[in-house]
């Protein structure tokens, strides 16, 4: 049996109701860990207080914003070529998701960036990175509801996802070229020695892995009403002709 | 093709078509900003690469959707998608000739309006080239997002919003070009990235323009 | 040159409106589409035309053989008649406009804004440009609205001339052309009537 | 009237429609400038009031030929002028319902992108001030505007030259008081006449503007 | 309530097209006006709507009992069909749509946005506008392009009870609708010929 077998969305919709409650679960169980180890069993930084602890919001959400767009880059891509329901419904679905830790990405680095770098916003080139991404998200997803034919707007939305990846990279580098930055550099690194220290990077890392499951579980379920809402929209559309 | 180039052309230059008109907003915005930021010298001269290249960008992104839109009302479009020309090469055409009726003759009046803004005399040249060489990157980009909403009524506004963050990199790297400029630094790096990412999208985006047109006349 | 339909369906908004259509049209033969509003001639036309996809079955015309003509003429309201016209003939190659100018009684009207003519005369200009297309099969969707008797009268003529010089015509209209020697076929037995039997993933397609 | 109104803001709502754009379009000019003028904070503080006019100006003006051109093409407005309601009151309603999806989330928006132009903390307060007594000059403004052009194919661009100029003052004082507020200076002078103008082009330019539908529609 | 046409001249682009129209029709009457691409129908309508000036003479009929049909429908795509027509009721002051959606067949139709309906559909609700208005003056100006058979008949019986209830219809058309009782006014000996007697200052009439 091959892997696309999953695309169909009868199939998809079966395993995907097995997989549920156990991403669900896993979901719950490691950002409770994380967070609170995090926020209650880590010591204060010398340097920044209390204020250290967004990191275990900041830094996975920050992360989980740019793999969701990857993700949608790769779903797009398998829509194009082999054109499969679910790949693009995936897509759709991972827009919002990946557009909120996009946002709340930018708020706790807002709330953070007040007190230590006595701002709330300054142009930086990884925060300007980020904001152009914001655009794309929105961009992307107004696209989709401007379109009334689904496979019309699964069509569009792709080229513009896989052309704005393109512009997307290329702001990125035009950024660096522009201004320097404030914003620490990344700090998990394997081979780098100045990671953060332990105590911050043990829950630190439960809770990536609890964002990355909170985006796997949002994207199944979001991908599960895409999926009944284009049935349902089928129906209405035959009890018209009826 | 060169029939398409002449037609849209000559359509630009008559009553209510598009000539002159991304020129007037390009204008107005040079002397706007000044209104709007106060009359101090200094500061209007260190914003004025950014202003310049800001206006460019909009007075292109204004004059889109025209590119496609009354094709498609009028129901050109559909007879232009089963002519014997590849859909490619029209919207290489069209693209060319958006460049030819904004992109150009924004290039050619910015010197003069660069003077309103008090740009530092070091910045001219730098302004001419840098424009020459990123108007037909904002064209061709904005050709892509055009052939995007053509279906859309009024997709004018929706369109902005998808082709303004494909022409970050452009804007930005156009921009620094003429500031570095301006302040007597060397602009070549930037310059050279802007050439490039036009010769990309020129060579590249007629495809992707063509495959949305194709699925939006379906 | 013939076309044939090999079980068509085709279909509008995600709807199959049409269903089982199996014909061959021949060099010389004219077809007329009957059927009430909303039964979907025009739906077939654009699928014949390669503007949609075949939502099942297949037929059998080459894009680059067809000239179709919707409901919007395609007119641009700031050129003149001639310059709407010389521009489809040079996409097409077609060398001279100066036939189908005098075939649709627009010599006259040649230096006149297209914005400027009256709802018939646009039309007259819209059917003008088949002729410059050159191309042998024509499909038409409602070509004589807003056309008086005598354009009618004309555009049956243009119609025979192009058959008789080895063209296809298919025609959807509500109203008699005059082409008493074209087919007709009816499209209420093609209707596509609700099939749910497979299941959901018909909103798939 | 009220059928009006409502239907206006249902269409802005639908797919397509205007709603939400003349917001992206302010975001997106927000963010735009600090790309082109550079990082630098205290230059972007000094434009920050002027820029943030200016961006309001442009938002409002794009959604502007909206008001009547879609309408006019599907022969609507041939019918509300023949409606028992005066043109009048069919032109203050468009204008009204312009306001609400344009102007009023313009208002609202503002101080977010005020942050990333860095605007000073002072300024906040007389930046929605300014805003929320200059849109409705705005909007009236620009529907009368739109008014003159409907004819016109594609006005749009037209539309920008002719109501640009009459938005000068709106924007020179609005700006003026913004600036005046963030200094710490007394904005209540500009501010009045801010609203000066409002209350008389509410009061007077529906007149006009349906002087030029009559006009248009012939 | 009667409408009357006294040396009515009408222009269209600065050119007189018709002139030394006389006319009375009363309550119940109905008017087809006939005549060839481009003989100034439209704009005769046009005039008596009250969109244009008459270009010389006068006619007598309030701008508020008048309801025209254009060729275009003045509908809005995103909108459903019940939406477009609840807004035109209320903007003349009609309580219900029901009747109208009746009376033009739309009733299965009225959840459905606007812009997915077929030519006739599309044709069908812009005339079911009229019904709404509640206005004893119809100007139609080819109401029946692209409507089937059917609805042709539908549309007949639609006018002759407005006539019946008191009401007056001028109607432009090249096809037959059904309506034999009606009047049938030919424009051709209304064209206007052009005269260059009053000197160059008709330039500026
Ligand atoms: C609105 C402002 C901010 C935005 C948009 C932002 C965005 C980001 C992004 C995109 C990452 C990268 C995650 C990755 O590379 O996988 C990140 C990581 C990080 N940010 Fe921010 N940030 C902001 C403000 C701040 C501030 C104010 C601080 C603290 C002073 C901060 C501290 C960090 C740290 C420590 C990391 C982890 C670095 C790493 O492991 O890669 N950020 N942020
Ligand atoms: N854009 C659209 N989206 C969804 N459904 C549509 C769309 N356009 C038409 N339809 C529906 O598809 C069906 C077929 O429409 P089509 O336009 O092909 O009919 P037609 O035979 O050309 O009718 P007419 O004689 O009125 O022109 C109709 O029921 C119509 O309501
Ligand atoms: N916008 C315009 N500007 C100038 N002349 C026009 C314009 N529209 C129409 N005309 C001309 O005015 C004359 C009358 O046009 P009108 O549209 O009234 O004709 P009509 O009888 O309605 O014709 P049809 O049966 O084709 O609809 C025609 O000769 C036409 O060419
Ligand atoms: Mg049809
Ligand atoms: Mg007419």
């Amino acid at each position: 049996m091959s892997i696309w077998e999953y695309a169909n969305p009868k199939r998809f919709m079966q395993t995907s109701a097995r997989a549920l409650p156990w991403a669900v679960g896993l979901t719950v169980a490691c950002l409770t860990v994380g967070l609170v180890w995090g926020f209650f069993f880590t010591p204060e930084d010398f340097k920044q207080g209390s204020t250290v602890k967004i990191i275990y919001i900041h830094v996975p959400a920050a992360m989980m914003a740019i793999n969701a767009w990857i993700m949608m880059l790769v779903t797009s891509l398998i829509w194009i070529v082999r054109r499969h329901h679910v790949s693009v419904l995936a897509a759709k679905a991972a827009a919002p998701v990946g557009l909120t830790f996009t946002i709340i990405a930018l708020v706790t680095g807002a709330l953070w960036g007040q007190p230590m770098w006595g701002t709330w916003w300054a142009w930086d080139p990884r925060l300007t990175a980020f904001l152009i991404l914001t655009l794309f998200y929105f961009g992307y997803l107004a696209l989709w509801s401007a379109i009334e034919d689904p496979d019309t707007a699964a069509d569009l939305t792709s080229i513009l996802c896989l052309v704005g990846s393109v512009f997307a990279l290329l702001s990125r580098y035009a950024v660096n070229l522009w201004s320097q930055g404030l914003h620490q550099g990344a700090s998990l690194s394997l081979d780098k020695e100045e990671n953060v220290s332990d105590v911050y990077w043990q829950p630190l890392v439960i809770c990536i892995v609890g964002f990355v499951l909170l985006f796997v579980t949002m994207v199944l379920l979001r991908t599960r009403t895409e999926i009944r809402a284009r049935r349902l929209k089928a129906l209405l559309a035959r009890e018209r002709v009826a | 093709m060169k029939a398409l180039l002449f037609r849209d052309l000559r359509l630009a230059m008559r009553a209510g078509g598009g000539f002159g008109l991304g020129l007037a907003f390009f204008f107005l915005l040079s002397v706007l900003v000044p209104l709007g930021v106060g009359p101090e010298g200094s500061t209007l001269g260190r914003i004025a690469p950014g202003i310049l290249w800001v206006g460019a960008l909009l007075a292109c992104l204004l004059s889109l959707d025209r590119i496609f839109a009354l094709d498609f009302e009028d129901g050109s479009l559909e007879f232009l998608a089963t002519a014997p020309i590849p859909l490619e090469a029209v919207v290489a055409v069209k693209a060319f000739a958006h460049w030819l009726v904004t992109g150009l003759p924004l290039t050619l009046i910015a010197p003069g309006l660069a003077v309103f803004l008090n740009l530092p005399p070091a910045g001219y040249l730098w302004l001419v080239l840098s424009l020459a060489l990123g108007t037909p990157a904002l064209s061709v980009i904005g050709t892509f997002g055009a052939a995007l909403v053509v279906g859309l009524r009024r997709g004018g506004l929706l369109l902005s919003l998808l082709v303004l963050p494909l022409y970050v990199p452009t804007l930005i790297l156009g921009a620094e070009a003429v500031r570095r400029g301006a302040e007597g630094m060397a602009p070549a790096t930037p310059l050279a990235l802007v050439a490039a990412i036009s010769l990309g999208a020129v060579a590249l985006l007629p495809f992707a323009a063509a495959a949305a047109l194709r699925v939006n006349l379906r | 040159m013939q076309v044939k339909l090999d079980n068509l369906a085709v279909a509008r908004g995600g709807v199959t409106v049409l269903r089982g259509l199996d014909l061959v049209l021949h060099t010389g033969q004219a077809l007329i589409l009957r059927g009430p509003n909303g039964s979907g001639k025009t739906t077939l036309l654009r699928t014949l035309a390669g503007l949609q996809p075949a939502a099942a079955g297949s037929f059998d015309l080459a894009p680059d053989a067809v000239a179709y003509a919707a409901h919007a003429d395609g007119l641009k309201p700031t050129l003149t008649v001639a310059e709407n016209l010389r521009f489809w003939a040079s996409i097409h190659g077609t060398p001279d406009i100066d036939p189908a100018l005098d075939a649709l009684d627009l010599a006259t009207l040649q230096h006149r804004p297209a914005g400027q003519l009256s709802a018939g005369q646009k039309r007259r200009l819209g059917l003008a440009r088949l002729l410059v297309t050159g191309r042998p099969v024509w499909l038409l969707d409602e070509p004589t609205v807003s056309l008086d008797a005598a354009s009618v009268a004309l555009f049956a003529g243009v119609v025979r001339r192009h058959l008789a010089g080895g063209g296809i015509a298919v025609i959807a209209t509500h109203v008699d052309l005059g082409l008493p020697e074209a087919e007709v076929l009816d499209l209420a037995p093609y209707r596509a009537r609700i099939s749910v039997s497979n299941g959901f993933d018909e909103a798939f397609a």
